[in-house]
């Protein structure tokens, strides 16, 4: 099966590779973008008392492009005492970390790129290259503000990286498997304690890891209160000082990008991914669902994608930023204790049921 | 270990400006589009009013920053009543006053004798060169029309007192 | 010296509203730093119910700190000079084309008298009774040099830089001399009544009268009716 | 040395330990970081120069002068008007506070006083420049420590403010509405009325940055314990306004002072909090812009019938003497020491700024803290450049 066999078409290899990218391009590119509006330019200015930008188009609603516009047009400046190579590739790494990270993500019954057994641990690997896009910004930057932001970028990401995998554990208990396409329908077509009216979505069994796996989500995508990488007003944007035009942009996509990713990755694991329980229809199985849950799978996904990213969105522009130490004992002393508690708990109600 | 309320209180003040920005708008005025009127005595520019000087220089010195530059030279005008001796008067050649020094404190409207400088709320007169922002008398001149009448004091005010 | 956490304090702004002719509580204040130093202290000056100055002999500049703190007044407030000469340039609104006009130049110190041309002032104050008093010492003409206070108020620190840099008055035991806002290299001292403000020379005053004569009238240069 | 405290003999040990532990055993440098002189934690035009044991301060120096307008000496060659206009500028947010003790004591030098009206709307005027002064304050302290929303809610309700004083002074930032011997005017019929909606406004501004910045958890985990004062080192370094009264001090010269000024005629309370710490500094402002709300109601409403000027020469000159008046600026103790000689000018004025005082702490206070409470420490002094630089 492939993202194609749903309009049961056959098409060449080749065409088929490029429809995935084109797809992948989609995937990625149309979240960040709504988010950036919706919430970085509307949603952010309606809590301060102000409207965003009205200017492009209806509502600002082209100013996205008019920002793209601009910052593809500024000079691309490479520091002079910069590892020029490295200092270039650094974006690309980070953009690449979450189109890789996209692949394993399902979005309908039949409507993913790949379809992955190993597909959250193969998520969580991949999103940590992040890292180390982030760690050598920081440091071919040649900038003591940009190697401060990427070293604590560096501590903070592995720091959140155990205790988003060991919230996850416990989904993955639950579920008894590490395919993501599983893990939705085991949600949407399972019960919680013999009660079966809105399947199984994992936010209410799982609710302690579900607020672990946001919390964790919230330090990986650097937003505040865990924005110390970046920091503008301490480190004035930390890894990302030196960078300017199209490289800042890429950052500056992938930021909103991966934000978007991650959103998609939680609501599958907690919310049930691109299944309504009550809409569940009385399939019992992936095999028995109608083709037409390949179009509406997407947009209950992205739907839900929304939700979580606007959790993250308020969250950041309300809070203040923790301080470096603070966050790492939080991380360590806080939430992987929690976590693992929560994995027992887990376990044994799994034996015990 | 953080208490859970002090952290979903800031989250129920951003909630409730961004529903009070939708529902009663938000406080950005769009300025092109719209304009906020500046009170009366907004000091915006300063006007001149050409016929009241008699270049006697006394905003000039009195100028912190130097930035008022007056020429003039004197005439003989008609006698105010017939069959009486012409009088002598000071003609302005020259009133400059340089936007890009002047930091709007009101000296030389307050020490004008014969009420020849207002203060007008007309605030879109910016330039792209700094040196273009030296406006003459003609230009001065214009902004008399947009100069408004004092307004009214608050109850209590001692007219007499106003100097 | 008066605990201070005794909190609020006795004198509040009701009590002293109506100045009296003589104010207790300043000339006692005379009393007690002529007590504490002495002969250091040359001339004093109150006025009722308003401000204290006392000068010292500049040896006892810092005696007089250490004093001043063990008589309660532990507030330091800020600590600066004067130079007492006038201004060769007056406020640069001459005529250029004119001969500099003569001006007075003789030195005449303020409150508390003096003898030279500079004099370092500092205030401080009694935080119990909220009382300040002017303390103020000459500084020689020729290499004015006077005694730090960092040991005594470590927030003279940067108040003595800024002096320094600005009358060149050099503090005797400031751990690091050197200029608080110009540059390392600026030379001259830039608050010194013979510093011209470059501001008001490069640039004729345009308040001079210029107004034309009338062609064969009379040379009154008076303007108006 | 009688001037070090326990605590800085033991951040000095730290810091030699530090740099011993730094060259010795890891063999490497300490890093230079040169914070500003554009930086957005410096409001302007400062610079810190810090040295730094991984993120920890070893030894950090503020180096000023970058915004130096040298007002001392261009006081010498103004008239008394004039200085009144230049002066708007030391601390910009809160200017017409700078004119008054100016005023004051060029009115104290030529024996005049303001009539009765006249200081209650100077007091009003100085209150409301306190409130558009500290309420960015409130704002800006989020964006310093990472809330980016609290700083809109600031300038929004700042308007409002700034509104004010415009509409009776004409001037948003630098009214220069003061004069010796009075005012330049009367207050425009109506200002009265919006005054008491906008007061509303701003109780209920605080309110909304207690609730958003004040209660949050993070927040006070970044402040509490950071940069802690004690009341003596405090007093020795001529610290003033609110953060000596976050260290315990009480002292307000608006209350323990005798000046021809409105604030003994109402009811209002002087905040001050024992900790010493970034928290109090915050809250202490806190309070105050709310006494200050409560203060300008009650003037208003009490505001006595009468001229606003008294009778003054065309021509000022000010008898020759020395005068020094200090009030309780938004930034803390602003006083001038006016040196005249009979002239149409001052002879000296020595300008004795708030932030001035309250920056020179800054080497003592950053040593051995983290680079963010560089951030969180400057935020809490609250300085305001052109009041350092001057």
């Amino acid at each position: 099966m492939s993202t194609l066999s749903v309009l049961a078409i056959d098409i060449p290899y080749w065409a088929q590779s490029l429809l995935r990218v084109l797809g992948g391009l989609v995937a990625v590119l149309l979240p960040a973008g709504t988010i950036v509006y919706v919430f970085l330019f509307k949603m952010m200015s309606f809590m301060q008392s102000r409207l965003g930008p009205m200017e492009a188009g209806p509502f600002g609603s082209l100013q996205l492009f008019a920002e793209v516009g601009k910052w593809l047009q500024k000079e691309d400046i490479c520091p002079e005492r910069a590892d020029k190579f490295i200092f270039k590739l650094a974006p690309l790494i980070v953009l690449a970390s979450t189109f890789l990270l996209v692949a394993v993500v399902p979005f309908g019954p039949d409507a993913w790129f790949t379809n992955f057994e190993a597909g959250i641990f193969y998520a969580l690997a991949v999103s940590s290259v992040s890292v180390l896009g982030i760690l050598i910004a920081g440091w071919a930057s040649a900038n003591k503000y940009s190697l401060l932001g990427g070293l604590r970028a560096a501590g903070q990401l592995i720091a959140y990286e155990l205790p988003m995998v060991l919230a996850v554990i416990g989904v993955v208990i639950q579920a008894g498997s590490m395919n993501l396409q599983d893990i939705v329908v085991a949600q949407n077509a399972g019960s919680m304690f013999g009660w079966d009216g809105v399947g199984n979505p994992y936010v209410l069994t799982q609710f302690v890891g579900f607020v672990v796996f946001m919390v964790a989500v919230q330090a990986e995508l650097t937003q505040a209160p865990f924005d110390m990488p970046i920091a503008e007003s301490e480190l004035v944007s930390g890894y990302m000082t030196e960078y300017s035009g199209f490289r800042f942009l890429i950052f500056f996509i992938g930021e909103f990008a991966t934000a978007g990713v991650f959103a998609m990755i939680a609501s599958i694991l907690f919310l049930g991914g691109w299944g309504v329980p009550f809409a569940w229809f009385g399939w019992s199985d992936i095999d028995s669902i109608d083709n037409w849950m390949n179009i509406v799978g997407p947009l209950i996904l992205f739907t839900k994608m929304m939700l979580v990213v606007f959790v993250i969105m308020w969250v950041r522009f309300s809070y203040p930023r923790f301080r470096e130490d603070q966050l790492q004992r939080f991380a360590w002393k806080v939430l992987i204790p929690i976590s693992l508690v929560n994995i027992m708990v887990t376990a044994i109600l799994k034996v015990a049921f | 270990m953080p208490k859970i309320p002090g952290l979903f209180k800031g989250l129920g003040v951003t909630l409730g400006t961004l529903s009070r920005t939708v529902t009663e708008g938000a406080n950005t005025v769009q300025y092109p589009h719209e304009k906020e009127t500046p009170p009366i005595r907004a000091r915006g520019v300063i006007a001149l009013h050409e016929g009241n000087c008699t270049s006697c220089m006394l905003c000039a010195r009195s100028c912190p920053d130097w930035c008022i530059y007056i020429e003039g030279h004197k005439e003989l005008a008609p006698p105010r009543r017939a069959g009486g001796k012409p009088r002598q008067v000071n003609k302005l050649d020259r009133f400059d006053i340089d936007y890009a020094l002047c930091m709007y404190c009101g000296i030389c409207v307050e020490v004008c004798p014969f009420d020849a400088l207002f203060w007008s709320p007309e605030y879109e007169y910016s330039e792209p060169r700094i040196a273009d922002l030296l406006h003459d008398k003609a230009k001065l001149g214009e902004w008399m029309q947009t100069v408004p009448e004092a307004p009214e004091l608050e109850a209590g005010a001692d007219k007499k007192g106003k100097k | 010296m008066r605990a201070l956490n005794e909190g609020v304090f006795p004198l509040s702004a009701t009590d002293t509203e109506t100045p009296v002719a003589v104010d207790e509580a300043r000339n006692d204040i005379i009393a007690r730093f002529t007590t504490a130093l002495g002969d250091a202290v040359v001339d004093s000056l109150v006025k009722p119910g308003d401000d204290v100055w006392i000068r010292v002999r500049t040896d006892a500049w810092r005696a007089t700190g250490d004093a001043a703190r063990e008589l309660g007044f532990v507030y330091f407030d800020f600590l600066s000079a004067i130079d007492w000469m006038p201004s060769p340039f007056g406020r640069g609104e001459d005529d250029p084309t004119e001969p500099a006009p003569e001006r007075d130049m003789t030195v005449r110190q303020g409150y508390a008298g003096g003898k030279t041309r500079m004099q370092v002032l500092a205030r401080v104050v009694d935080p119990t009774t909220t009382i300040g008093v002017n303390l103020k010492a000459d500084v020689a003409n020729d290499s004015p040099v006077i005694e730090s206070w960092v040991t005594v108020f470590a927030g003279a620190n940067w108040h003595e830089r800024e002096a320094w840099e600005m009358f060149g008055i050099r503090f005797a035991g400031h751990p690091d001399l050197r200029n608080m806002y110009l540059p390392t290299d600026f030379e001259g001292h830039p608050l010194r009544k013979d510093f011209p403000l470059l501001a008001r020379i490069v640039k004729p005053w345009p308040g001079i009268v210029d107004v034309e004569p009338m062609p064969g009238g009379g040379s009154d240069d008076e303007a108006g009716e | 040395m009688t001037m070090l405290t326990d605590r800085q003999q033991l951040s000095y040990i730290a810091a030699q330990a530090a740099d011993a532990r730094v060259n010795l055993e890891l063999e490497t440098e300490g890093m230079t970081l040169n914070i500003g002189p554009q930086h957005p934690a410096t409001h302007g035009t400062l610079r810190i120069i810090a040295r730094l044991d991984g993120e920890q301060v070893v030894w950090a120096e503020p180096s000023c002068g970058y915004m130096h307008r040298g007002y001392e000496k261009l006081t010498e060659v103004r008239t008394f008007p004039q200085v009144t206009a230049l002066i708007n500028r030391i601390d910009w947010l809160g200017s017409f506070a700078n004119e008054v003790p100016f005023i004051l004591a060029a009115e104290k030098l030529m024996g005049i006083e303001a009539p009765a009206r006249a200081q209650h709307i100077r007091t009003i005027l100085f209150e409301l420049s306190r409130i558009a002064n500290v309420s960015l304050f409130l704002g800006d302290l989020g964006v310093q420590l990472g809330a980016i929303t609290p700083v809109f809610m600031a300038f929004r309700d700042r308007e409002y403010v700034l509104n004010l004083i415009e509409g009776a002074t004409g001037g948003r930032f630098h009214p220069n509405f003061d004069r010796i011997g009075g005012l330049k005017d009367d207050l425009p019929a109506g200002w009265i009325d919006e005054t008491r909606t906008v007061m509303k406004k701003l109780r209920n501004f605080c309110d909304e940055i207690e609730n958003l910045l004040f209660g949050n958890e993070i927040f006070q985990s970044r402040t509490r314990g950071i940069g802690v004062i004690p009341r003596d080192v405090a007093m020795q370094y001529g610290l003033s306004g609110a953060n000596l009264r976050a260290s315990g001090v009480d002292w307000d010269l608006r209350r323990d002072q005798s000046l021809p000024m409105a604030w003994n005629k109402v009811d209002w309370k002087v905040w001050t909090h024992n900790d010493g710490d970034s928290f109090a500094r915050c809250w202490v402002r806190l309070q105050e812009v709310r006494e200050s709300t409560k203060i300008v109601d009650q003037l208003i409403e009490t505001l006595p019938a009468g001229p606003v000027m008294t009778k003054v020469p065309r021509i000022i000159k000010v008898p020759e003497g020395e005068a020094w008046v200090a009030t309780e600026n938004p930034l803390g103790e602003m006083g001038y020491y006016v040196v005249s000689k009979g002239d149409l000018g001052p002879f000296r004025v020595k300008i004795r700024s708030a932030s001035f005082n309250n920056m020179s702490i800054t080497p003592w206070l950053l040593k051995g803290v983290y680079v963010p409470d560089i951030i969180t420490i400057l935020a809490s002094l609250y300085f305001i450049l052109g009041d350092i630089d001057r």
